[in-house]
């Protein structure tokens, strides 16, 4: 067997800089870490307080029930608070098993598989986790009116 | 390091025996093993406290065992040729000594992981070095060359001093928990290389290879594990080189 | 069985091989062939710095730098060789620098220098700044960038090809003189496949470096066991003052890897038990700067006259406790990390035990400045180069400045470069590649490999630690009729013993067992004709001191030593050394 | 590299419990009952102790979080991570304990 002598052509083969000057723009991952980064701090404060409200305060797990939801969500900065924590902390976890995938998952159809699935979690649980609090009713009419919460007897 | 009483290298160091438990495999297969099979062996040598891995290997090749393969050359630390994972930890066999390691126990020497294995402790470098390649490791330049040198002051010059002193042996891209699983990732070692170039101020080739380390397989990939940093046999800060060329992207400032 | 063909095939990529094939892989079609991955090459242990005459920071000249490089190489230095290495010195530098090296910087922004061992003013006034350096990874940072421009360049690399052969179209030792002897190519082993390949060329440079492993205490890798050198004097070629072998001072005890010379550069100062600067005794001008040679004789001399330091009185010790530690972490961090690793010694606040570790092959295969390998004393072979530390130009002599020698593979290796490339350009046909070339070195492999399961009796590793404790103890630093004699006789034996080795791995792939026997080959080959050379040259010049004759003789000694191998043993002849400007004087310092 | 799995294993062991707990949560939309229900189950001592598990989770991944968003812009950080990461833990485990002794008196204590 011989190795292949394909003709020579001289002269280097230099290589110039192509990007001359100026910045990058940030790709998708570079975007991807940016947001870990920025998402991450506020979650720690959404989801701090929320945990100590929901679990320290008062009763702690055994307080919760509708009523006490209800009477959460009636003031809207628990719903805005509420709603910003689902979305970023599913934003940040979606983006995170993202990555989580592409390190593991090594075949490309099963990538898309995984990806996929994720994408339909990840947004269909922000519209449901939206349409929930924003169409919430703290008093809906045919509930048994022992399991709402207090004020619900003045809208009566 | 403390200094001890008598020089080593010359007093009298007892003689002790220890063991090595070594990772092994024959791409021909033997006897008793399949081609490729990894499987365990453990040696017993006479060695000094102050004697190198290398050695301990040598006196297993040299007396017992003249099949075990390994790479070396330098035995002093500065060509790279033996990064192998000892007792779990990436290290050069030739600047690891048994002293440093509990010799009571057997010392467990495998091939560096993320590579695929050849023979005993001996890996397939090409695709680090390939990774290597890619992130375009040589000074790049427009225009005409000066007369003289190119100045360089030596503040300039400190600022890539440290990754300047990477000798390529893979210890830190080996020991990345990131390049284990998937192995796109270009792993430390090419991002070490190209800081060495976008930091070097006669450079201009610097966004050329940020916009490489910008992609998918780049940059972005490490989660800062800090493995690399503690294999550096080279003593280079590499999560740090990381994080510098992670701010030259997301701020445009070197 | 794999055959290639190319323009230029280079043999080793250190520093010598690496310059080469920027020049060649520009202007004909390379290949450049190496046992190790190039940046594993021992170019990358080199510390200290490469001399230049830029006169960056002092009044300097290459004038002086050439007449230093003479005297330091005890006059037997062939001057025009001379003055081509130190005038080429500073485009070397520089061409360096464009390539991105990252030089120490004056505070004007130029490429720092700083004084190494023999490098004067004005014809050995005093010491000068002359050597062009990077911290104490000098080497390290020459071997990468060279590398980093054979990526951009795309030169095409054949990594852990161990090459075992070199082919010639005819015996260059029964071809008459003027007749034409040239180059066909090369035989290799790929190592990761075991597999054998012949590659025809037009022009074969050889860059292998150095031979130290011949020697126990070395600062040589363990891979360094003079390939290129042995290959050349098995293909009927001689090689040139082999018997010259720098032996570096400051070695680690009982390890040999080296502290550079820069150490004593940037102040360090050596001193006995009693902790007396001996040098000022032996060297009264330039004391610690002296060149290697006198400074190793001097600290064996302390040694043996009961003024060494340690248990044993066995080394001397190497001071720096007077420097600055950040003065030290600048311009020494390597060196003074070896000490601590290795020694468990503390360089800020301990002098480090020192002693003369064998370093540098002076010799090797003989070439012109063009870097064409002479077959004899005046035809050189056509085709065929040699480059870097296996070459002999000589600019050497009998003893190497430091930093000299990364200057040398510099020079030499871009100049063989040129020189192959142009050849293989003006060469229309390469020479006949015979169908029997591999037959040499498949003998070898077949005959090694069939002592595999015990035909053999004899340890590869014991034969090498016997003649390495032999050159140890007969042919270092100081050399006698007596000690040379036993010398010989034991590595007629070892030769014997070596017919009988037995290979302990049947494995094709990555067989080092087989590459280690082979290689031991290659040191019994060399370890011979370094001891014929200083058997026959009945004087002290340079690296190679004769208690039996401690003076320098040039009415009878000055010239190369020649030596062929021949069917029985090692012949020798002399080879006039070129002389331009500068008559030889007593080198006193 | 303890650190990096820690992170891993906690941030996905979030993502899916917040998946079941916005589903859980959306039954509030369905009827006070169904809710109820379901909530009442979250309070029997198993799945407390598992919410516990859910806390630890998310307090670890929170501070390892802010560790490694500092590694990424301090050098100070970079080079004492080591630290961090036991000052991770401290953290965790002040934070923790408290919330302990008064979650699981929650638990079991019953109320
Ligand atoms: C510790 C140390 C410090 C030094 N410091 C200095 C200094 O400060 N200044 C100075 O000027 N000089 C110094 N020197 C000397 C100088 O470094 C060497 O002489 C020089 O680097 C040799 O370069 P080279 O290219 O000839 O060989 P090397 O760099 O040794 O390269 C040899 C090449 O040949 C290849 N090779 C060998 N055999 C074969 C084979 N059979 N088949 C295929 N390939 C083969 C190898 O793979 C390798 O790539 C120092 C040397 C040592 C050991
Ligand atoms: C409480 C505040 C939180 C902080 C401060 C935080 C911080 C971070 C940071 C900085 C990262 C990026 C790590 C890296 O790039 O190396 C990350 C990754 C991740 N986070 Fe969070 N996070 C928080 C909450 C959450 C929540 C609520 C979830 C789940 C829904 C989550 C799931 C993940 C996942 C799955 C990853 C990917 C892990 C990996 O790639 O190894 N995190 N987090
Ligand atoms: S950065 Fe360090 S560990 Fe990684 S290849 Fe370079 S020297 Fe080896
Ligand atoms: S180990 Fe890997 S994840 Fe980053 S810090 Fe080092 S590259
Ligand atoms: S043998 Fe060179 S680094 Fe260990």
């Amino acid at each position: 067997m011989t190795a292949s002598s394909a003709p020579f052509t001289p002269g280097p083969k230099i290589k110039e800089p192509r990007i001359r000057s100026g910045r990058l723009r940030p790709g998708a991952e570079q975007w991807s870490w940016r947001f870990m980064r920025i998402s991450g701090p506020l979650l720690v404060v959404l989801i701090l307080t929320h945990l100590f409200i929901n679990l320290l305060t008062g009763d702690g797990v055994n307080q919760i029930d509708f009523a006490f939801v209800a009477g959460k969500w009636a003031s809207p900065l628990w719903q805005v608070w509420d709603i910003l924590m689902l979305v970023l902390a599913m934003l940040h976890g979606g983006n995170g098993m993202r990555l989580l995938i592409n390190d593991y998952a090594h075949h490309a159809t099963l990538r898309k598989v995984l990806h996929s699935a994720l994408g339909v979690a990840v947004i269909g649980i922000i519209v449901l986790g939206a349409l929930v609090i924003f169409t919430f009713d703290p008093c809906p009419l045919d509930a048994d009116p022992s399991l709402l919460p207090s004020f619900c007897e003045d809208v009566r | 390091m403390t200094a001890t009483a008598e020089s080593p290298a010359v007093g009298e160091v007892k003689a002790m025996t220890v063991t090595l438990r070594i990772l092994r495999s024959k791409p021909e297969g033997t006897d008793e093993h399949k081609p490729g099979e990894q499987y365990w062996q453990e040696f017993q040598v006479e060695a000094h406290a102050t004697d190198r891995v290398l050695d301990a290997l040598h006196k297993i090749k040299w007396e017992q065992d003249g099949s075990l393969a390994f790479r070396r050359s330098c035995a002093h630390g500065v060509c790279g040729s033996d990064a192998m994972r000892i007792n779990a930890r990436n290290r050069l066999a030739c600047k690891t000594l048994l002293k440093d390691l509990n010799p009571a126990k057997p010392i467990i020497v495998e091939p560096i992981k993320g590579l695929p294995v050849e023979k005993d402790l001996i890996v397939d470098m090409e695709p680090f070095f390939a990774s290597y390649r890619e992130i375009m490791p040589f000074l790049m330049t427009t225009g005409n060359a000066p007369a003289r040198e190119r100045l360089q002051s030596s503040e300039q010059r400190d600022r890539f001093d440290d990754t300047t002193k990477c000798i390529l042996c893979a210890a830190c891209t080996t020991s990345c928990p990131v390049f284990w699983t998937d192995g796109q990732y270009f792993g430390p070692q090419a991002i070490v290389g190209a800081h060495r170039f976008i930091f070097d101020s006669r450079d201009e080739g610097q966004w050329d290879r940020l916009e490489i380390l910008n992609d998918k397989a780049g940059v972005w990939k490490c989660r800062t594990a800090f493995n690399c940093t503690e294999a550096c046999p080279r003593g280079i800060e590499v999560t740090k080189a990381i994080s510098e060329v992670k701010h030259a992207l997301t701020t445009g400032e070197f | 069985m794999t055959h290639h063909e190319y323009d230029v095939v280079i043999v080793g990529a250190g520093g010598a091989g690496m310059r080469a094939a920027l020049e060649s892989s520009q202007r004909a079609r390379t290949a450049v062939l190496t046992k190790l991955y190039p940046t594993r090459s021992h170019t990358g242990a080199a510390q200290g710095g490469m001399a230049a005459a830029l006169a960056n920071v002092e009044d300097d000249n290459a004038e002086w730098h050439v007449f230093d490089t003479i005297k330091g190489g005890d006059y037997l230095v062939d001057q025009d060789a001379a003055e081509i290495l130190c005038n080429e010195a500073i485009d070397a530098v520089l061409d360096l620098e464009k390539m991105g090296l990252p030089f120490n910087r004056t505070p004007e922004g130029k490429v720092d220098q700083r004084r190494f061992g023999g490098h004067t003013r004005n014809h050995g006034e005093a010491a000068v700044r002359r050597a062009c350096y990077s911290a104490d990874r000098t080497g390290h940072m020459i071997l990468q960038t060279l590398y980093q421009q054979c990526i951009k360049q795309e030169v095409e690399f054949f990594n852990e090809y161990y090459v075992l052969d070199l082919i010639l179209d005819s015996d260059p030792q029964a071809a008459a003189e003027g007749e034409d002897v040239s180059v066909a190519g090369v035989v290799a082993l790929e190592l990761s496949t075991g597999e054998i390949h012949t590659f025809s060329a037009k022009s074969v440079v050889f860059a292998t470096g150095g031979a130290g492993k011949v020697f126990k205490t070395t600062s040589n890798a363990h891979t360094l066991t003079g390939d290129g050198m042995g290959i050349a004097l098995n293909a009927g070629l001689p090689l040139e003052d082999m018997e010259f072998f720098q032996f570096h001072p400051t070695g680690l005890a009982g390890l040999g890897i080296l502290l550079s010379e820069a150490a004593r550069g940037e102040g360090g100062i050596l001193r006995n038990s009693e902790g007396e600067r001996f040098m000022e005794r032996y060297a009264p001008t330039i004391k610690d700067l002296a060149p290697r040679d006198m400074v190793a004789r001097a600290m064996a001399n302390e040694v043996r006259e009961g003024r060494g330091a340690g248990p044993h009185k066995d080394y001397v010790l190497l001071d720096l406790t007077h420097l600055e530690p950040a003065h030290i972490d600048e311009k020494l961090p390597d060196i003074t990390e070896f000490a601590r690793t290795y020694l468990g010694v503390e360089p800020y606040t301990e002098p480090v035990p020192v002693y003369p570790t064998a370093h540098y092959a002076m010799g090797g295969i003989p070439t012109t400045v063009q870097g064409e390998v002479l077959r004899n004393n005046l035809d050189t072979v056509k085709g065929l180069y040699a480059a870097g530390e296996c070459a002999c130009v000589s600019v050497h002599g009998a003893n190497r400045l430091g930093t000299n020698s990364l200057l040398d593979i510099n020079v030499f290796g871009r100049r063989a470069g040129i020189a192959a490339a142009e050849h293989a350009v003006a060469t229309a046909e390469a020479a006949a590649f015979p169908d029997d070339a591999a037959a040499r070195v498949e003998g070898i492999v077949t005959r090694l490999l069939g002592t595999v399961g015990g035909s053999g009796t004899e340890r590869v590793a014991e034969v090498r630690k016997v003649l390495q404790e032999t050159m140890d103890r007969n042919v270092q630093v100081f050399r006698d009729a007596s000690s040379l004699e036993e010398a010989t006789r034991v590595i007629a034996e070892l030769k014997e013993r070596y017919q009988d080795v037995a290979i302990h791995d049947r494995g094709k792939r990555f067989n080092t067992d087989l590459l280690e026997a082979i290689e031991l080959g290659f040191l019994l080959e060399i370890a011979e004709v370094v001891v014929a050379g200083a058997l026959a040259r009945q004087e002290s010049r340079g690296g190679h001191y004769r208690e039996d004759f401690p003076t320098r003789d040039d009415e009878k000694f000055m010239h190369h030593t020649m030596a062929y191998a021949t069917g029985d043993g090692v012949r020798l002849d002399t080879k006039p050394v070129i002389v331009t400007r500068y008559q030889p004087m007593e080198r006193k310092y | 590299m303890w650190m990096w799995v820690v992170h891993r294993v906690t941030g996905v062991a979030i993502f899916f419990f917040l998946l079941v707990h916005v589903l859980d949560t959306a039954l509030v939309r369905v009827s006070p009952e169904a809710y109820n229900e379901v909530i009442g189950s979250y309070k029997t001592p198993i799945y407390g102790l598992i919410e516990a598990g859910l806390v630890a989770a998310i307090l670890l991944h929170a501070f390892n979080g802010l560790r490694i968003i500092a590694v990424d812009h301090s050098t100070w950080a970079l080079r004492h991570q080591r630290q961090l990461v036991w000052g991770v833990w401290g953290l965790f485990g002040v934070l923790m304990v408290p919330f302990l002794i008064r979650h699981l008196g929650h638990v079991f204590g019953g109320a």
